[in-house]
């Protein structure tokens, strides 16, 4: 669903995402891995409209979304977390979840000013209780966002990315921060995600959980594309070991 | 209406320019303070200006009372700095961790708080100072110069240089960026947070008094007249990108250089409209004015 | 290897406004060891951290550095006195240039040009880097120059709050080889870890935090073959 | 029996206009008390009750309202700017209660409106003795340079108004704002142009400033201001650049000079050593008008027989010959400022001091 | 979280208030404070909720005053009429300056609603034939037909209720979709568009509907005084709509109200203070400020709970 066309993105000379190309399958979850500063994030940036590529395209059930702001992609079912959290500190953890369900509801400033959406939200309410539940923050109901910590924070993004009912999601090392434990309850989540219908994007370094999930694995090194294929032929690819893995991995 | 556009003379050129020079150097004297106070905490000082009025308000009460011009000029800019002490003791630092907004609102409490005392104790007249050296103007270029202007000049460009150097050549002046880019990382490197930033409000204090009291013999001094200086001030420090120190002197000599222009070419009564028109189409080209820095943070 | 005791903990309770994230911590590092610290999301594993470096005050009991009580004492005198802490979650100095953190690292201490030449040797990534401003760097690499920024005050007690989040598996490991190192040079280390397995792998002792109180603690080895500790933390 | 007489004042004791409030204020709290020491008024003793507007009109607004409905005062006295008047007199009007204005501008009184009075000469009178005076030394083209603010607005249309009346011309006409703090733009456009005199328009401290840059560029043409300026005030903040400027002032600036049959002088020379003593600082014309209002009202309420706010207010339109530090008022029906541009006399600075023009 | 008691409080205070005042100068007072209290919620829209600070409001205050007396006076027309015209007048103005403006962020933004606050001050003070200048200009009364709103108590009603459906608007909001929204961007741009906030549009709305509430409230606050004066517009009052803003406690619709009624009364309180007015003014507001660093009402309401919870 969604393809990747030789692109590039550099910042002062040096050339983050370089001539990149793959494509993803709907229903697969999809990972990137690399070493650090590798590109993988700039590549999330680039697909999701934060930054605007330096060349090549990206095509979102082959039409090009290229230069398309976040809003309209979203519009059209992308959602995404972020390495750098970005929670909504002056909300609490539900209005965050129910602020990802901001394209199913009826956002009208007339409605909001007149109260039209009152039984609306109370499902949204509802809902966004059910996905906190879902991630394992059931604990952070009733808590204001400034109240939560760096772990609980993570997974709320999730579980507002999750609210948006998107076909792609953009996750970007949802594990960090979280212990094994929790990260393996993550990577169940994914694959449940996927399940469900909702194409996954994955960056993680818990090689753990990508090998567990993932249907498909892009290695980058440097901004260019190092290597592709499943778990297996990327575990056996000598140049991803040495780039990234390490012997043991 | 009519002789709107009579009498416009390229050769009155120079002098517009070195007025507008004489105003902005003043102008760019206030918005250091706020690039300044910026740098360490985030927070518009909206009494800056008011720091330029203190200094030269206690300098002329002092030089009523018979005292010497050098030695009312260093109490009052003690004084002053004193003041920008106190202000982020007993006001800044008991608020904590306040946001940004609210330290903003305290700050206007206190100018209001330092007009009130100023007009209480020091009188609500007006109050000049006597030029340094002479107050014959000199002729350049076809101008008629003060002398006082180009103290006024020298002065702003001896404390650009010096904000310079401590900014980017000390270890303090990057602890005081530190503190406003991460207080909490700040304080885990072992920076003394609260001594940073009550050194930002002495030194910005600092340039206000100094700006006050080479500026006064020119434009005069009144309790009141902070208002209108921190308005510009922070004007041209918004204008050339605020934190930037190269940015507050091209800002304020920029604003003051339009005003003149456009007060002495287009028209004097929308002189002070002008410049904003101009100022806030040049933001939407240059949203973080001409030498702020880009955004800091990444997704 | 029973040596003096660099940092004890007794009774310390801490938090923020109304909530107490600390209930009467109890804990003990002595020279030369490293001692992991794992618990869940939540557990107060960073709040611990923050109240020991002086970044909250601690609403009740005692810290002690080096036979001193500093439970009373700022944050930077702390510093001075040789404590160091990689925050959770990076928290660079954004707008300065790589660089500029490193120097800043060691705000407390002389200028000292051969330790940021060092802390280069040890993630050369960051000499590359060096003027660029350090919210350009990606996650990880500002994992890296949040450990070297820690580093450079050549601490005597080191807090490491998730050093290796968002590192890629090759430099997981080099940052628990450094960690081992440092802690070889007798840094004594207090680290957090969610990468629990490998933090008791080469922690001499180990505590459990759940809920603000420490649930079990132990010499690692036994705290890393503990049923409950599998289970809960290791995801087996 | 009765209590006190009450006088309400609204004054700009702070803000850009405290210049004009401050000495406004310090007079009225001196003067009621003066007369209270000496028996009061109608045996009852008069107590003013002042607010600050701080030359914000719609404070004024507010304190007006107060000083009606809470402080029930029988008479006000103010605003000091005309902005602040204006934004009082609906209040004034809906109220029937007397009012004596502080403030300039012919709007005030013009049209007529029945409890609005006011004390100083109007913009109109100092425009028409300041081009008359030009016209008289040969000075037919002139510049004017006016304020953004309400004097220096209304100013302006006045005197391009006489201008034209009179047949003379305004070849430029700049404008400032009263926070400026640099004025040689407009001064070097007027000293550019042909105009033989420049006609300063304004109150406040900008006039200094102006006065200064004026020296500063070294202009021939011989600078005129208006009673805005007519306080010693602004001789010791311009200095030596005052020399030489010319402006239209009541009789109190001159008070000592005056000659001894002239009736204004000792009244002049009363309140300007008595000012001057109590609060050390030099005695201003705004001052003066506050003086003059307050003894008007006194006059109009003895007349009257008491505080019946219509009585009252008859009793100050019928005022004749009333002589005040400001002038020789007498009002009628149709003239509610009650000045004519016999009490307005052409001062000159001369050594830092008020010399009359003759 | 119940909504309905807070405002049935809220109904039965504005409804007993006229009761439990002594005199009509204190009616007169609480008539500014509504007056004041409108735009005042309106501007914590722009910034409580959406987070963008404005330090010029005080134009789109004017631009209600003084559209609707120009309409009324100039072209005659009846002030029922002049009110919603100068409101439609002013979402116009907002609607175009809204876009360009709103992409600024932080200072900049701050610094370009400084200079729109100035440059309409200016065209004020300028345009003399149509504004009557520095020295303002008269409105007429607010009239109903034959019927003319001038007897206070009559105000009272009139503002009360306005001010009573403005408290509504904006609660409904904070807790709607769209309020959400506007919050998020508040709080994360990145966050809000990736779930599909389309900020710009955001914010020109409630940039427009704002200055609506101030243009509502500007409109009334000149058919009230009976006069205008371009100080209306002045950067002081401004900095003074914004501070009643944060002083209540940003986002706090109640706060809004609290805040303005603070700032209309304490002039007014510390009026007999000859000279000394100024230093309990700053005093107030920076001792409030340290004390209460998050406004009155949150400051409030947490220690409210905070008792409760002992
Ligand atoms: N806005 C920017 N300005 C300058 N350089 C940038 C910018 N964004 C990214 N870079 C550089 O591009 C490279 C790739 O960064 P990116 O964040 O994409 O890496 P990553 O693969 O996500 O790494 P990590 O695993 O550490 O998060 C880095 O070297 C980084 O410094
Ligand atoms: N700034 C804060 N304000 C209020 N409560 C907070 C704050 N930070 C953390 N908390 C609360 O304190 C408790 C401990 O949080 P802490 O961050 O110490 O946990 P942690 O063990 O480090 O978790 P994680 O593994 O997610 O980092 C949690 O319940 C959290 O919700
Ligand atoms: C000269 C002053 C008495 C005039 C005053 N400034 C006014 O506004 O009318
Ligand atoms: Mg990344
Ligand atoms: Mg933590």
């Amino acid at each position: 669903m969604l393809a990747i066309k030789s692109l590039s993105r550099s910042f002062g000379g040096v050339a983050a995402v370089d001539n990149v190309s793959f494509d993803v399958q709907s229903g697969h979850v999809h990972s990137v891995i690399g070493p650090n500063g590798a590109g993988k994030t700039t590549l999330f940036n680039l697909i999701s409209g934060v930054y605007e590529p330096s060349s090549g395209e990206v095509l979102l059930d082959n039409t090009p979304i290229n230069g398309l702001p976040p809003e309209e992609l979203a519009r059209r079912g992308m959602c995404r977390t972020f390495q750098n959290l970005q929670i909504c500190m002056n909300m609490t953890a539900c209005e965050n979840v129910m602020l990802g369900a901001h394209l199913h509801a009826n956002t009208g400033l007339w409605s909001g000013f007149l109260g039209l959406t009152r039984t609306a939200d109370r499902k949204l309410e509802a809902r966004a209780y059910e996905l906190m539940d879902y991630v394992g923050v059931e604990s952070a109901r009733h808590a204001h966002a400034t109240q939560l910590s760096f772990g609980v924070l993570k997974r709320l993004e999730i579980a507002r990315a999750l609210a948006a009912n998107p076909r792609l999601l953009l996750l970007d090392e949802p594990a960090a921060g979280l212990n094994d434990s929790e990260t393996h309850a993550v990577g169940e989540l994914i694959r449940k995600i996927a399940a469900g219908g909702t194409t996954v994007l994955l960056v993680e370094h818990d090689m753990k959980m990508v090998m567990a999930i993932s249907d498909h694995i892009v290695v980058m090194d440097q901004g260019k594309k190092l290597a592709e294929g499943t778990a297996q032929q990327v575990r056996a690819n000598p140049a991803v070991v040495a780039a990234y893995l390490g012997v043991d991995a | 209406m009519f002789n709107r556009t009579t009498y416009k003379k390229m050769s009155d050129l120079p002098q517009f320019l070195f007025s507008g020079l004489t105003t902005g150097a003043v102008y760019a004297l206030a918005a250091l303070g706020f690039s300044l106070i910026y740098n360490a905490s985030g927070v518009i000082n909206f009494a800056q200006g008011d720091f330029l009025m203190l200094s030269a308000m206690v300098t002329a009460t002092l030089l009523t009372k018979g005292m010497a011009l050098s030695g009312s000029i260093a109490i009052g800019i003690a004084v002053t700095v004193l003041v920008g002490v106190l202000l982020y003791r007993l006001a800044i630092q008991p608020a904590g961790n306040a946001d940004v907004v609210t330290l903003i609102i305290i700050t206007i409490g206190a100018s209001i708080f330092i007009q009130g005392v100023v007009q209480v104790t020091l009188g609500k007249n007006q109050q000049v100072l006597p030029p340094w050296t002479g107050d014959a103007p000199l002729q350049i270029l076809g101008a008629y110069v003060l002398p006082q202007a180009l103290w006024v000049l020298g002065t702003a460009a001896v404390l650009v240089a010096g904000c310079a150097i401590f900014f980017k050549g000390t270890l303090t002046g990057k602890a005081m960026l530190a503190v406003a880019a991460n207080r909490m990382a700040a304080m885990a490197v072992g920076i003394p947070a609260k001594r940073v930033l009550q050194l930002s409000f002495g030194l910005s204090a600092l340039l206000g008094a100094v700006a006050g009291v080479v500026s006064a013999p020119i434009t005069t001094t009144v309790y009141d007249i902070g208002l209108m200086l921190g308005m510009k001030g922070f004007v041209a420090a918004t204008l050339g990108g605020l934190g930037s120190g190269v940015g507050a002197v091209v800002g304020g000599l920029l604003v003051g250089i339009l005003e003149a222009l456009v007060a002495g070419y287009i028209s004097s009564a929308y002189k002070d409209a002008v410049p904003f028109v101009l100022i806030i189409l040049l933001l939407l080209v240059m949203p973080h004015g001409l030498f702020g820095s880009r955004k800091t943070d990444r997704v | 290897m029973s040596s003096a005791t660099v940092l004890k903990v007794t009774g310390l309770t801490s938090g923020y406004g109304r909530i107490e994230a600390l209930r009467g911590v109890d804990l003990e590092l002595k020279a030369g060891q490293l001692v992991a610290l794992v618990g869940a999301n939540g557990a107060g594993k960073t709040t611990l951290l923050r109240t020991l470096s002086g970044l909250i005050t601690a609403r009740s009991g005692t810290v002690e550095l080096l036979g001193q009580d500093i439970t009373r004492l700022a944050a930077e005198t702390r510093v001075r006195r040789g404590l160091a802490q990689v925050l959770e979650g990076r928290q660079v100095f954004g707008p300065l240039s790589v660089i500029d953190n490193l120097r800043l690292g060691g705000y407390t201490h002389k200028p000292d040009p051969d330790r940021i030449e060092e802390m280069f040797n040890l993630f050369p990534i960051l000499r590359t880097k060096k003027d660029q401003a350090a919210w350009q760097l990606s996650g990880g690499q500002q994992q890296m120059l949040a450990m070297g920024r820690a580093l450079m005050s050549r601490p005597k007690v080191l807090l490491l709050d998730e050093p290796s989040m968002g590192l890629a598996p090759l430099l997981v490991k080099e940052v628990f080889e450094v960690i081992k190192r440092l802690k070889d040079s007798g840094v004594p280390i207090l680290l957090v870890e969610q990468n629990a397995r490998a933090a008791l792998a080469i922690a001499d002792h180990g505590y459990v935090l759940e809920t603000g109180r420490i649930a079990l603690s132990g010499p690692a080895s036994e705290l890393a073959a503990d049923e409950r500790v599998r289970s809960a933390y290791l995801g087996i | 029996a009765d209590g006190p007489i009450k006088i309400g004042a609204i004054v700009s004791a702070t803000g850009p206009a405290s210049f004009l409030g401050d000495p406004q204020q310090k007079t009225l709290e001196q003067y009621v008390a003066k007369i209270n020491t000496e028996g009061g008024v109608l045996g009852r003793k008069l107590s003013l009750v002042l607010y600050d507007d701080a030359s914000d009109a719609n404070k004024a607004n507010a304190f007006a309202r107060r000083l009606i409905i809470q402080d029930e005062v029988d008479i006000i006295l103010g605003a000091s700017s005309t902005g602040s008047t204006m934004a009082m007199v609906p209040q004034i009007d809906a109220a029937k209660i007397p009012n004596i204005s502080l403030a300039a501008a012919s709007v005030i009184v013009e049209p007529v409106k029945p409890f609005v009075f006011k004390m100083p000469h109007s913009d109109r009178m100092a425009a028409y003795k300041v081009l008359e005076d030009m016209k008289k030394r040969g000075f037919t083209q002139v510049a004017l340079l006016s304020d953004t603010g309400g004097f220096g607005k209304s100013g302006r249309t006045e005197t391009l108004k006489a201008a034209e009346a009179l047949g003379m011309k305004i070849v430029e006409d700049q404008t400032y704002g009263e926070k400026d703090t640099d004025m040689t733009p407009q001064l070097t456009r007027a000293k550019s142009s042909p105009a033989q005199a420049i006609l300063l328009f304004g109150t406040g401290q900008a006039p200094a400033i102006i006065a200064r840059n004026y020296q500063q560029l070294a202009i021939k043409q011989p600078l005129y201001t208006t009673h805005g300026q007519a306080s010693l005030e602004f001789v010791r903040i311009a200095g030596k650049a005052s020399e030489g400027i010319r402006m239209p002032s009541p009789a109190l600036l001159i008070a000592k000079a005056l000659p001894a049959n002239d009736p204004q002088r000792k009244v002049s020379v009363d309140y300007a050593t008595s000012y001057e003593t109590k609060f050390k600082s030099d005695v201003s014309t705004f001052g003066g008008y506050a003086h003059d209002a307050l003894y008007l009202a006194v006059d109009a309420i003895k007349r009257a027989g008491g505080t019946d706010k219509a009585k009252v207010r008859a009793a100050i339109e019928a005022t004749k010959g009333f002589v005040g530090v400001s002038g020789i008022y007498t009002m009628t029906p149709q003239d509610h400022m009650g000045l004519d541009n016999s009490a307005f006399r052409m001062v000159e600075i001369v050594n830092g001091a008020f010399k009359e023009v003759r | 979280m119940n909504q309905r008691l807070p405002l049935i409080l809220t109904a039965l205070a504005l409804i007993a208030l006229p009761f439990a005042l002594p005199n009509n100068f204190m009616l007169d007072i609480a008539i500014r404070i509504g007056l004041a209290a409108i735009a005042v919620i309106g501007l914590n829209l722009l910034m409580g909720f959406a987070g963008q600070i404005s330090i010029g409001h005080a134009a789109f205050v004017a631009i209600g005053a003084y559209g609707s007396a120009i309409v009324a006076t100039r072209f005659g027309w009846p002030p029922l009429l002049s009110i919603p015209v100068s409101a439609v007048g002013a979402a116009i103005v907002a609607w175009l300056i809204a876009k360009p403006i709103l992409r600024l962020k932080g200072h900049s933004l701050t610094m370009a609603t400084l200079g729109l606050g100035v440059i309409v001050n200016i065209v004020l003070i300028n345009e003399v034939d149509w504004t009557g200048g520095p020295d303002g200009m008269p409105v007429p009364p607010l009239a109903f037909g034959s019927f003319a709103l001038v007897k206070l108590g009559h105000w009272y009603i009139l503002v009360a209720a306005l001010l009573f459906v403005a408290i509504v608007l904006s609660l409904n909001l904070f807790g709607s979709p769209a309020g959400r929204a506007l919050r998020g961007l508040h709080g994360s741009e990145y966050a809000a568009r990736v779930v599909g906030v389309d900020v710009s549009a955001f914010k020109v709305r409630v940039f427009i509907a704002s200055a609506v509430f101030a243009t509502v409230s500007g409109s009334l606050t000149g058919h009230y005084l009976a006069f205008i004066s371009p100080s209306i517009a002045s950067f002081a009052h401004s900095v003074e709509l914004a501070t009643m803003v944060v002083l209540g406690g940003m986002s706090s619709t109640f706060g809004a109200v609290l805040g303005a009624a603070l700032l209309t009364m304490l002039p007014q309180l510390v009026g007999g203070l000859h000279g000394y007015e100024a230093i309990v003014f700053g005093l107030v507001l920076m001792l409030t400020m340290m004390f209460m660093p998050k406004g009155l009402v949150p400051s409030i309401a947490l220690r409210l709970k905070k008792n409760k919870g002992k």
